[in-house]
């Protein structure tokens, strides 16, 4: 199946002689780091936008109604273009470097995990065996990131922000590997797509949660630390407003914020789209199977797909942002407490069962 | 218990520093000029045994005022020569309260602090240390509450003077 | 970040001494710890309710010791009480508590009334009543709902801000104003509630009982709430009794006090007979006796009651005179009174003395959140730093009653 | 920004930046978590459901001065809050504005003459672009203001050179 990024692909036809093969090569690249920031924009524009119109309506309210006209849609552009022309500041005390470079540590592993992920079965940056392994391992190198920012700001609210931030990543890592296990022993590849195509049954519905309970549970595991590892409510610590200001974000101004909560909702985009694929079926759908009945491979499969998956993720944010405004946020102890003392456990017995329950129905059928 | 009640408790328990008690009287028709007194009850305690008062009021069981629901003082006139130190004693088991007031010579205003009689002292006294002048002696923490550290002048005295400026900034 | 005073010096207060007493192992331990980390929160900081600024000192996450320091919004209320006539001072009461304006003027009034020995038509008494009560629950709303803010909970602030909303509009329509009312007067009550006034807010009570039970529900029933509320923050009796503690504080201990029940003034002697309310206690339903659920749930059911006592007064309010007949400028007798009403905080005492002029001698204010806020230097030691957050407002603070 | 802050000439180029900037800038304004009074409640009650200030993208309200546009003085100051003030508005990045809300900030209000401690208007001690009238202002008058600013930022210059006073 493997053969060669997209647009590597597209591009390779129509490339004069004179370019060589690494000339092709490096303008797929460049062409293909737009696409992900250009993604990345879009999906932290719309999930902001979502963000604030899903808790005002949570909350009787309308949210953002003026601004570009129908229902306040142009309001994070305002705000992107606010942030950009807002002045830079670099607290007196703090450690320039490393205040400086932590956005751009946290983003660029941000976009070296969304390299992993495909946006359609023919459309991907790379085709990585361990796509899903790369993606996690990314994922938590922007922990790093936040450390960092939280160190060089140089104010106490941003080092405790850090701290939570670090103490939670250790501890919520080991549910989030461990649960994501229990599919991978089901699809037997580290691989999106292929864990994607395991997944396609009649009409579409042969999702892993529904062929394995324990997957079932593992799911649920994995959202929790899903939760945890993209700071969002109630495991929202390490910015916790009401107790440390706005935590490692406190002296963070104008652009350089901005990347922060780019981060966070591409983060959350990322990690939705990572539980649709090994849970909740990837690109399959009922609609997909009519495309593929309809289209075959064609352009309407491969776009019918990216919806699909655009869909699930979008739905997994929705989910987080339902949390977020409901539920009041926990101590950091408590936090430590379920993820050391109850998912983890729970994760690995997930696997456990997962594993036993493919074995039976390996020997049985 | 009514006032007269605690008043004759008090007495009867030998309270240390009663020295009377002011009840509210009706105008005298013969003097024009007395309007008599209104308001509450209230009794007048010894400055110099202001805190052993308080823990017979706490400790006694017939009294048995368990809170200090507030202590202030009182600058009654620029002329007059005491502060009032005013305190409001309350009995949640028997249902009544007692006004206490002890008069302190502008002079000399320090009177022993009440911190280890009931804590909720506190804070009420570095409240009126700071707006009257009045030494705690044996406070634990008297610095200011509500002003500045710096602030020069005690305000709820009827002789102050309003500032004119506070570090550059102007009060006219 | 909000004001990190670079050139503070460390103090030790009395909680620290009697921590370290307590703790013998903290002696023990002081040569290898490390530097305890000092942390200023406020005055400019989501969590404290307005300008109060709480030093705290911090062992990472655990809190070793606080220190609250008031004034930031220290606004004379004494002093200006000394300088302006009886009647005008009624306005700089509801400043001080400003969301609890009713109550404060209600008090005040009391205790000049209490000086000039008048009597007060019923009508007035009852509409100061169902007033008074209106705003209890406008004023609960608002603890019960930055509460959960503090705790992160985002939403239920907005629905408590809902009914809350409602709640001014009632007030703007018998007083024009929603926030400052001056509307209980030194004789009376300002005027009369406008026709139909009383019927809505009969419609009101019946309406918020439904949503009290949503909010019970949403918030105060919710499982990490109670985790992040139970057992934390406890206060025993007997501290509550020594700190002086008034209100839903030291009702939330366990201590059977209300003012309204045990010192009655105005109708609620009668209203006591007729044994329209019950004073909510704390019980260690979810934890143990007094910690910050305690306090929260004592608020959360009072707004119940205060709507008994309001539905009460509807039923038994007649036609009459709302004001007492008074000269224009008022003098007051000489005297001294001291006068406490349950305020929503506790127990909110006006300290008035008269030489006969149109002016006070002294017009001191009792706030109850000044006397309920000593406490957090006992109890916010060997807490967590976010645990620090629920104690703080469990206390349910008004800084323009502390700094007054 | 001080790269491009009003150095070019009027045209249409410049013009259209300075409209986008403008508009970007004044739809979202978003004010601090400040409060200092009674003028706060009236704050808080704007940004709740009823009247809802998210309407406008002034609803994000944030908790540090680094974040936020628009520092609402909501309530009395007085000389100890004087100095924090000053300080967070330093701590703001620029462009920032401050809003006077209610009597108090705006010229000491009911404690102007006996409040020994208050500060007669915190114009004493920052600038402040829009003053509110009230005591304290009723929800609309804050939203009334927020209008005035924007009103003040659409008006002003970003790129192009300030127009010469006539």
């Amino acid at each position: 199946m493997n053969d060669g990024n997209a647009i590597y692909r597209f591009l390779q036809p129509l490339a004069p002689d004179f370019v060589g093969d690494w000339g092709v090569v490096v303008t797929a690249a460049m062409v293909g780091v737009g696409i992900v920031v250009a993604i990345v924009s879009v999906i932290a524009m719309v999930s902001v936008w979502l963000e604030r119109k899903v808790s005002a309506h949570i909350q009787c309210r309308y949210g953002p109604m003026y601004v570009g006209g129908w229902h306040g849609w142009a309001q994070t552009i305002a705000d992107g273009v606010k942030l950009l022309t807002k002045e830079d500041l670099i607290p007196v005390g703090a450690d320039r470097m490393l205040f400086m470079l932590s956005p751009s540590i946290l983003l660029g592993a941000l976009f070296a995990a969304m390299a992993a992920l495909p946006l359609a079965p023919a459309f991907y940056f790379g085709w990585f065996d361990l796509g899903v392994f790369m993606i996690l391992a990314f994922s938590s190198l922007t922990t790093i990131g936040v450390v960092m920012a939280g160190w060089a700001s140089n104010s106490k609210w941003s080092l405790y922000g850090a701290m939570r931030e670090a103490a939670q990543v250790v501890a919520y890592e080991i549910p989030l590997g461990v649960s994501l296990l229990a599919p991978l022993l089901v699809a037997g590849t580290f691989n999106l797509v292929e864990a994607s195509h395991d997944q396609a049954d009649f009409f579409g519905m042969g999702w892993f949660v529904f062929k394995n309970p324990f997957v079932a549970a593992a799911s649920v595991v994995f959202f929790i630390a899903v939760l945890a590892e993209t700071k969002r409510a109630p495991f929202d610590l390490p910015e916790a407003e009401s107790e440390l200001v706005a935590g490692f974000l406190t002296e963070y101004s104008g652009i350089r914020w901005s990347f922060f909560f780019m981060e966070e909702y591409a983060a959350m985009f990322l990690m939705s789209a990572v539980t649709a694929f090994f849970f909740f079926g990837g690109f399959e759908s009922p609609f997909t199977y009519l495309a593929h009945e309809a289209f075959g491979d064609g352009i309407g499969y491969q776009l019918v797909c990216f919806a699909t998956l655009a869909v699930k993720g979008f739905a997994g944010i929705f989910l987080m942002m339902w949390l977020r405004w409901t539920l009041p946020r926990l101590r950091i102890d408590q936090v430590m407490t379920m993820g050391y003392k109850y998912l983890t456990p729970i994760a690995l017995l997930c696997v456990l069962g997962a594993g036993l329950w493919e074995g039976l129905k390996y020997a049985l059928f | 218990m009514d006032f007269q009640g605690i008043y004759d408790r008090l007495r009867a328990v030998d309270a240390p520093g009663l020295t009377g008690c002011d009840l509210p009287r009706d105008a005298d028709p013969e003097d024009k000029k007395d309007k008599g007194r209104a308001g509450d009850a209230f009794v007048l305690v010894d400055p110099a045994q202001w805190t052993q008062f308080l823990r017979v009021c706490r400790d006694d069981e017939r009294l048995g005022f368990e809170q200090l629901v507030d202590l202030t003082a009182t600058d009654p006139g620029k002329d007059d020569e005491n502060f009032w130190v005013n305190a409001q004693l309350l009995s949640l088991r028997h249902k009544h309260r007692l006004a206490v007031k002890a008069l302190l010579p502008k002079g000399a205003a320090t009177i022993a602090s009440a911190t280890a009689v009931y804590r909720a002292a506190q804070w009420h006294e570095r409240e009126c240390g700071e707006m009257f002048g009045i030494t705690f002696a044996g406070h634990p923490d008297p610095r200011n509450i509500l002003l500045p550290d710096d602030w020069a002048g005690y305000p709820l005295r009827k002789d102050y003077e309003f500032p004119k400026e506070y570090h550059g900034i102007s009060c006219e | 970040m909000s004001d990190q005073t670079k050139e503070h010096t460390p103090t030790i207060t009395v909680a620290d001494q009697r921590v370290a007493s307590q703790k013998g192992e903290r002696e023990f331990m002081m040569d290898v710890r490390t530097q305890d980390l000092e942390v200023n929160m406020g005055p400019q900081h989501p969590a404290t309710h307005g300008v109060m600024r709480i030093l705290i000192r911090a062992d990472g996450e655990l809190v070793t010791g606080a220190q609250p320091h008031l004034g930031y919004l220290h606004r004379c209320a004494e002093k200006i009480g000394e300088n302006v006539e009886w009647l005008q001072y009624l306005p700089y009461t509801d400043r001080y508590d400003y969301l609890a304006a009713m109550n404060n003027n209600l008090g005040y009034s009391l205790a000049v009334e209490a000086l000039l020995g008048i009597e007060i038509p019923r009508r007035a008494t009852m509409l100061r009543t169902i007033c008074a009560e209106l705003n209890r629950i406008a004023s609960h709303l608002v603890a019960f709902g930055t509460y959960g803010l503090d705790l992160g909970a985002f939403t239920p602030f907005l629905y408590c801000f809902r009914e809350r909303e409602w709640l001014l509009m009632l007030f703007e329509k018998i007083c024009g104003a929603r926030l400052t009312y001056s509307y209980l007067r030194i004789g009376g009550v300002f005027n009369d509630a406008p026709p139909g006034w009383l019927e809505e807010v009969a419609y009101f009570c019946d309406v918020f009982e439904e949503k009290w039970a949503e909010y019970r529900d949403l918030l105060m029933l919710n499982h990490i709430f109670i985790k992040r509320t139970a057992d934390i923050g406890v206060i025993t009796p007997a501290q509550a009794l020594d700190f002086g503690l008034t209100g839903p504080m030291v009702r939330g201990s366990g201590i059977d006090w209300d003012l309204r029940r045990d010192m009655p003034y105005m109708i609620y002697g009668e209203i006591c007979d007729a044994n329209v309310f019950d004073v909510p206690l704390g019980t260690g339903e979810q934890g143990q006796l007094g910690d910050c659920w305690d306090r929260v749930y004592v608020r959360v059911q009072e707004m119940m009651e205060s709507i008994k006592i309001v539905r009460w007064c509807l039923e038994n309010i007649e036609d009459g005179p709302t004001i007492a007949e008074l000269p224009k400028v008022l003098r007051v007798p000489p005297g001294e009174a001291y006068v406490g009403i349950e305020n929503p905080r506790g127990e909110l005492g006006h300290y008035v003395v008269s030489d006969g002029g149109k002016v006070a001698v002294r017009c001191r204010v009792r706030g109850p959140s000044f006397c309920n806020l000593p406490i957090l230097e006992d109890i916010m030691p060997h807490t967590f730093l976010a645990d620090s957050v629920a104690i703080i407002g469990s206390t349910d603070v008004v800084i323009g009653e502390t700094d007054r | 920004m001080s790269l491009i802050e009003n150095r070019f000439e009027d045209n249409l180029l410049t013009t259209k930046v300075d409209w986008l900037i403008n508009w970007a800038r004044l739809s979202s304004i978003w004010p601090m978590t400040f409060g200092l009074a009674c003028c706060a409640i009236e704050m808080m009650a704007v940004g709740a459901a009823h009247h809802d200030l998210d309407r406008f993208g002034a609803g994000a309200f944030r908790a540090t001065p680094r974040q936020a546009d628009l520092m609402i003085v909501a309530g009395t100051v007085n000389f100890k809050m004087a100095e924090r003030i000053k300080r967070l508005y330093d701590q703001m990045p620029f462009p920032k504005y401050v809003m006077a809300m209610g009597a108090c900030a705006t010229g000491g209000g009911p404690y102007y003459k006996y409040g020994y401690t208050v500060v007669k208007g915190v114009d004493r001690v920052v600038p402040v672009d829009v003053y509110i009238a009230g005591c304290p202002p009723r929800p609309e008058a804050l939203m009334e203001g927020l209008m005035k600013l924007q009103d003040k930022i659409r008006n002003s210059s970003v790129i192009r050179k300030p127009a010469r006073p006539a």
